[in-house]
């Protein structure tokens, strides 16, 4: 589903002594349903403010988030799934009690839940593990429950704010290798959080750079390689190198 | 539980019977341990009051002592969970709760009997009182706990605010609610003379026997009776935690 | 009297608002200790019988004043080591029911609630007397243990049916309209002991001057307050905090007096016995031993 | 605190004297606000027993309430940091202590006045009771929640024994030894009333003086000494919630 | 100070119904006093365990470790330093209680330690924040923090497992180079646990590879390019790319 920006601002009122933050200032941006976007910048821009805004976690200062506008119905908001950094997955829930856990929130009798949480189990490559708890799983399993809690909704926008940032760096690349295999399948529309420029080359169809607080988009790169793609690459390797140009002029900007 | 972990007690137990052989302690007040071990068998074969046995009060008491700490779990629990969630609610009840906190046992009987008349509902009343704060207290803390993040991914997932309830803040508080039941229980049971106080109709139960006992100035079946509870106390929280390990496997 | 300066001073006890108690207050109000040159020490006010004896036990202290029963129990049991020097009421206690209750009779208890203040204690003893009398089964009436504070209130909501307790709380409930006497204590027993003044036996041996001084002291207080009733009821109201309206109901029904009742004694350690809560063998030598009337002998003479 | 934060109370209040007015309650039983102000008042400047005024039955209290609190503290911090230390010391205390807790204050009278004597230290080992246990459990669970990895680099700095003990475990306990403390005290006032029953020597006390106006049938006079003791009870867990914020900043 | 690590073993006794694991078998390394050797492996291989026997904060279940063979005096056991991942910074201590805490331990007075402390804060960069507590840092200045603790203290060896392995990219760049910097000026004898492969090239003398467990030295590789390194200059990717050749046979091998 496509989604646009308008405009965004943000300010978080100052508590107490506090001066207030801009985070975001007429921020504006588009995505293309069925693409894979990333946003890198630095520590603190407002990644996860966006994200947060476009999932109603947040309401923004001024400014809109149109979804599907590309589309016959334009109709009422989609869902919109988010996956976290630290997975957030229930400590008390197994792995398909998590992974069934929104469909139990809609109302989806118990058999039908089950049937379709354990298609989601195979295809993540968690039999048996479903009945295990989180704290027996790692790290990669975690964030794939995560992940396959959160496409079960069959959301019509994901957003991911550095889902393997705790990952080492083995499990990073065979995460990132699964969600690109998975997406490929899939084509859902995700907006994607990274520091790692490695990981955005390799995934995105899009990448945009943002500046420091409040945030702006420096520049769009459109990562036009091939997949299934080569890491170490000569094609991946220029662009990795551009963008980190990109973020070492602004971060020496900074001082 | 593991084989020395009664050394203690039991170490206790043998130095207190040879200082009170030895004289150095006077055992009209504080009764040897075998006194006391013969104290115990008055209560179950004599009684106290005389034909009214031992396990006849350990039954009134329990029975009692499980009403107070139901309700105390049923109204504890849903307030401490809305109060945890709410910091208005909790901004406007919490000094109401603290006023009424630490107010003893004792100075409610009066109330109680008026409220609840004499027998088994006043004397749960005050065990309540007893079990109530700490139920709720935990549970506010177990629900301030919960990592705000998992609130966010369930709203993210479409939960309404009845599963937010008791599908995210209960179960992410019940660590913290079941330290707050077994807290709850041992002041519970502590509270049990004052609730039996209120008048107890049936001539039953643990802290009328002592108080009986101390009428009758019997030291040592009110240390008898002491250890009881004592000992039932330890029971049931060990029941507690057995059901905790077993409800939080997640854990 | 100087002779004692250099002493410890005497440890005394005695029980918050029990008016049965009163040649104590009228004694300190009075200054009788001072002028017959005793340094007396309130060491302990107790709200009950069984913790005032529990300090006897710890050796607390030396002499006070406390139920004739607990006294007795404590003594039979081997808690404490203590001698009744002299009485200090008989009577004075009541069997209430509500205002407008319809018991007329003790007869009319069966089936009914009866709350007495404890086991063991002389209202016990004296509702098992009443029913004695009456010929009421026993087994036919429940009794409850309720504590006195409590037994108005109770009785007021219909929780309970009667109840039998020390003064004031007769008095009290029927100056607040809520009770009705049933049947005095004098009614059902007439003269029978209540409080006691007691000393340590150790303390007898040690210093038995000290305890003739306050025999003598407690036989003043006992006269002063029956001659000058309203100075007493004066200091009634100081140390119970309660009208003077109830009070002088209250005293009417207590008889304050220093004899020692030894066959009121010996019928009560019977009962006890025959409840098993405690367990003499001879009541007559129990008796003699706890009854130590020679102090009282010295003083009045009788 | 906020300014709605007595909107509950307050709004209890108004009910409460509404419902007085209507007749719907005994007011002989449960008086209502304005009498309970009057008794109060008559707390203040008659006293109960007359003469003995509020003011010293307050100092009284607070002296037993906090000797209690301060022995409470000072057995069952150290005792706290060894039991979560070393689970051996927790497996041998732990069953003692737990027979021990349970047991109602008013149950030990007998054995305080044999051990302290009358007067202020049974009532303060009494009230002892009722601090010792929460301060104890929460310090060793207090201990237990240290990141162990913090042990391990005090280890590598070259720390000693006493050096963990004073400058590891105790600072890193100390969040939870607050909260213990804040439940004992709570629970220390709750046993005001059991821990004057052991006898007072000066005639002070709020147990007492509550107990008193019971024994005199003043049911205004028992819910003024009530709320007097809620509300200080309130004031020093304010003040123990100030002085936690201050000493841990840095949480 | 040079270490060696003679056939070291160590097997954890399974608890309960679990099996006992055998982490390392006759394991044998070396490392020069005064040189920055990094370890990199699997996860799981038993890295962490290998620091935390040369700290003597783990017992091996046979094998020794040596301090200071090739010395005029071996003398006794040095200091060892150790930096956690997770800072394990006291969070009740400021910055300056933080980086003194060892002295105080070893009673060094007062005054000499506030002294040697405000020392390492301003070499370390943290001036300002000397009355801060750990919370009110961000992660690359608590690794400072932890890393200045340690160093304060002179160490004969300095352990380091995975120090920067929870930081974002662009800090952890900035860390590496300070790191790098601060090594060359002092010279201490660093043994770097690490799981990014261009860290450990950017960093290291030497770099040893490991296989899973149990663990065994796969390959030593020396790092001889000149210092300061290009991160993206060819020398380094050419070790970079030997060594992840190395690490992808291992994890190959396993499945
Ligand atoms: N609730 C809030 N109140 C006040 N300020 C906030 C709040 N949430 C975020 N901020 C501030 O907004 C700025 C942007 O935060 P945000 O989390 O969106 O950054 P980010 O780009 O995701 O950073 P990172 O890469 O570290 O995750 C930060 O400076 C942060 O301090
Ligand atoms: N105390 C212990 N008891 C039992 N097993 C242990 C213990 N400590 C570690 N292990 C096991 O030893 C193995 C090696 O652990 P170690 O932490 O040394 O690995 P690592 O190489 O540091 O891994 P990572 O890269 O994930 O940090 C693991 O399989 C772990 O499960
Ligand atoms: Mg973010
Ligand atoms: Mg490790």
């Amino acid at each position: 589903m496509d989604l646009v920006l308008e405009r965004i601002s943000k300010i978080f009122p100052g508590i107490g002594g506090c001066e207030s933050v801009e985070v975001l200032k007429d921020f504006s941006c588009f995505i293309n349903g069925g693409s894979l976007l990333s946003i890198v910048g630095p520590s603190g821009c407002g990644k996860t403010t966006i994200l947060r805004i476009i999932a109603g976690l947040e309401k923004a200062s001024s400014g809109r988030v149109l979804f599907g506008v590309g589309e016959a119905e334009p109709g009422e908001k989609p869902l919109v799934g988010l996956v976290f950094q630290d997975y957030a997955l229930f400590p008390w829930r197994t792995t398909l009690g998590n992974i069934t856990a929104g469909l139990e929130f809609m109302g989806v009798p118990l058999k039908e839940r089950l049937a379709k949480g354990m298609e989601y189990v195979s295809a993540f490559g968690l039999d048996g593990f479903e009945n295990r708890y989180p704290k027996e799983l790692s790290g990669g399993m975690k964030q794939r429950v995560a992940i396959a809690r959160t496409l079960i909704m069959e959301p019509g926008v994901v957003l991911m704010d550095e889902p393997f940032g705790s990952l080492d760096s083995q499990t990073r690349n065979s995460m990132q290798e699964f969600l690109a295999g998975l997406w490929e399948e899939r084509r859902d529309t995700i907006i994607f959080v990274t520091h790692n420029v490695d990981e955005a080359v390799f995934l995105s169809d899009d990448i945009i750079v943002l500046t420091s607080r409040p945030a702006r988009v420096i520049e769009r790169v459109k990562v036009l390689c091939k997949r299934p793609r080569d890491r170490t690459g000569i094609e991946c390797n220029t662009i990795r190198r551009s963008v980190l140009d990109i973020l070492g002029r602004e971060s020496s900007k900074l001082g | 539980m593991k084989p020395w972990s009664l050394t203690v007690p039991l170490g206790a137990v043998v130095i207190w019977q040879i200082v009170s052989f030895s004289g150095l302690v006077p055992t009209n007040l504080l009764p040897s341990p075998l006194a006391v071990l013969a104290g115990a068998r008055d209560l179950i074969f004599v009684g106290m009051p005389p034909e009214h046995l031992l396990h006849n009060h350990i039954i009134y008491s329990l029975l009692r002592v499980f009403l107070g700490f139901i309700f105390g779990c049923i109204i504890g629990i849903p307030l401490g969970l809305v109060m945890g969630w709410s910091s208005k609610a909790k901004g406007v009840l919490g000094p109401f709760v603290e006023i009424i906190r630490p107010i003893p046992p004792l100075a409610w009987i009066p109330i109680a009997i008026l409220w609840f008349g004499i027998g088994l509902k006043s004397a749960a009343f005050i065990i309540f009182l007893g079990v109530f704060f700490p139920v709720l207290l935990n549970t506010i803390s177990g629900v301030e706990s919960i990592n705000p993040v998992l609130l966010e991914a369930a709203k993210t997932l479409r939960a309404g605010e009845r599963d937010l309830f008791l599908k995210v803040l209960l179960p992410g508080a019940i660590p913290s609610i079941f330290v707050g039941m077994r807290i709850g229980m041992g002041i519970g049971w502590m509270t049990l003379v004052a609730a039996e106080f209120t008048g107890v109709k049936e001539g039953y139960g643990l802290g009328y026997m002592i108080m009986t006992a101390r009428d009758i100035q019997r030291p040592d079946e009110i240390l008898a009776g002491m250890l009881i509870i004592g000992v039932i106390g330890l029971m049931i929280n060990w029941s507690l935690k057995a059901l905790e390990s077993r409800l939080i496997r997640w854990q | 009297h100087t002779a004692f300066a250099d002493q410890k001073p005497i440890r005394i006890g005695y029980l918050q608002n029990d008016i049965h108690q009163l040649a104590c207050w009228v004694a300190i109000e009075k200054g009788f200790y001072r002028a017959e040159g005793l340094d007396v020490q309130v060491a302990g006010i107790f709200k009950a019988g069984p913790e005032e004896m529990s300090a006897f036990a710890a050796r607390a202290l030396d002499m006070g004043y406390v139920g004739e029963a607990p006294a007795t129990t404590a003594v039979a049991n081997g808690v404490a080591r203590v001698s009744v020097v002299a009485q200090v009421n008989t009577e004075g206690s009541g069997l209430m029911v509500g205002k407008n209750s319809a018991v007329h009779h003790v007869k009319d208890l069966v089936g009914k609630i009866v709350a007495v203040p404890g086991h063991s204690t002389v209202q016990d003893f004296l509702l098992k007397k009443a029913f004695l009398k009456s010929e009421v089964d026993q087994k036919s009436v429940r009794i409850i243990v309720l504590k006195p504070p409590e037994m108005i209130g109770a009785s007021g909501t219909d929780q309970i049916s009667a109840f039998i307790a020390w003064e004031p709380y007769p008095a009290k409930a029927i100056t607040m309209g809520a009770g009705r006497l049933l049947l005095s204590s004098r009614d059902i027993w007439r003269d029978h002991p209540c409080c006691v003044l007691v000393a340590d036996d150790r303390f007898i041996a040690e210093r038995p001057d000290d305890v003739r001084a306050m025999v003598r002291v407690h036989v003043r207080a006992t006269d002063y307050l029956n001659a000058d009733t309203g100075e007493a009821l004066r200091i009634a109201v100081k140390y119970t905090g309660m009208d003077d309206e109830t009070l002088r109901l209250a005293m009417r029904n207590v008889r304050y007096t220093y004899e020692i009742s030894r066959e009121g004694e010996l019928e009560y350690v019977r009962f006890l016995s025959g409840l098993r809560y405690i367990n003499v063998s001879d009541p007559e030598s129990f008796v003699n031993r706890f009854l130590q009337g020679v102090f009282l002998k010295e003083i009045t003479g009788r």
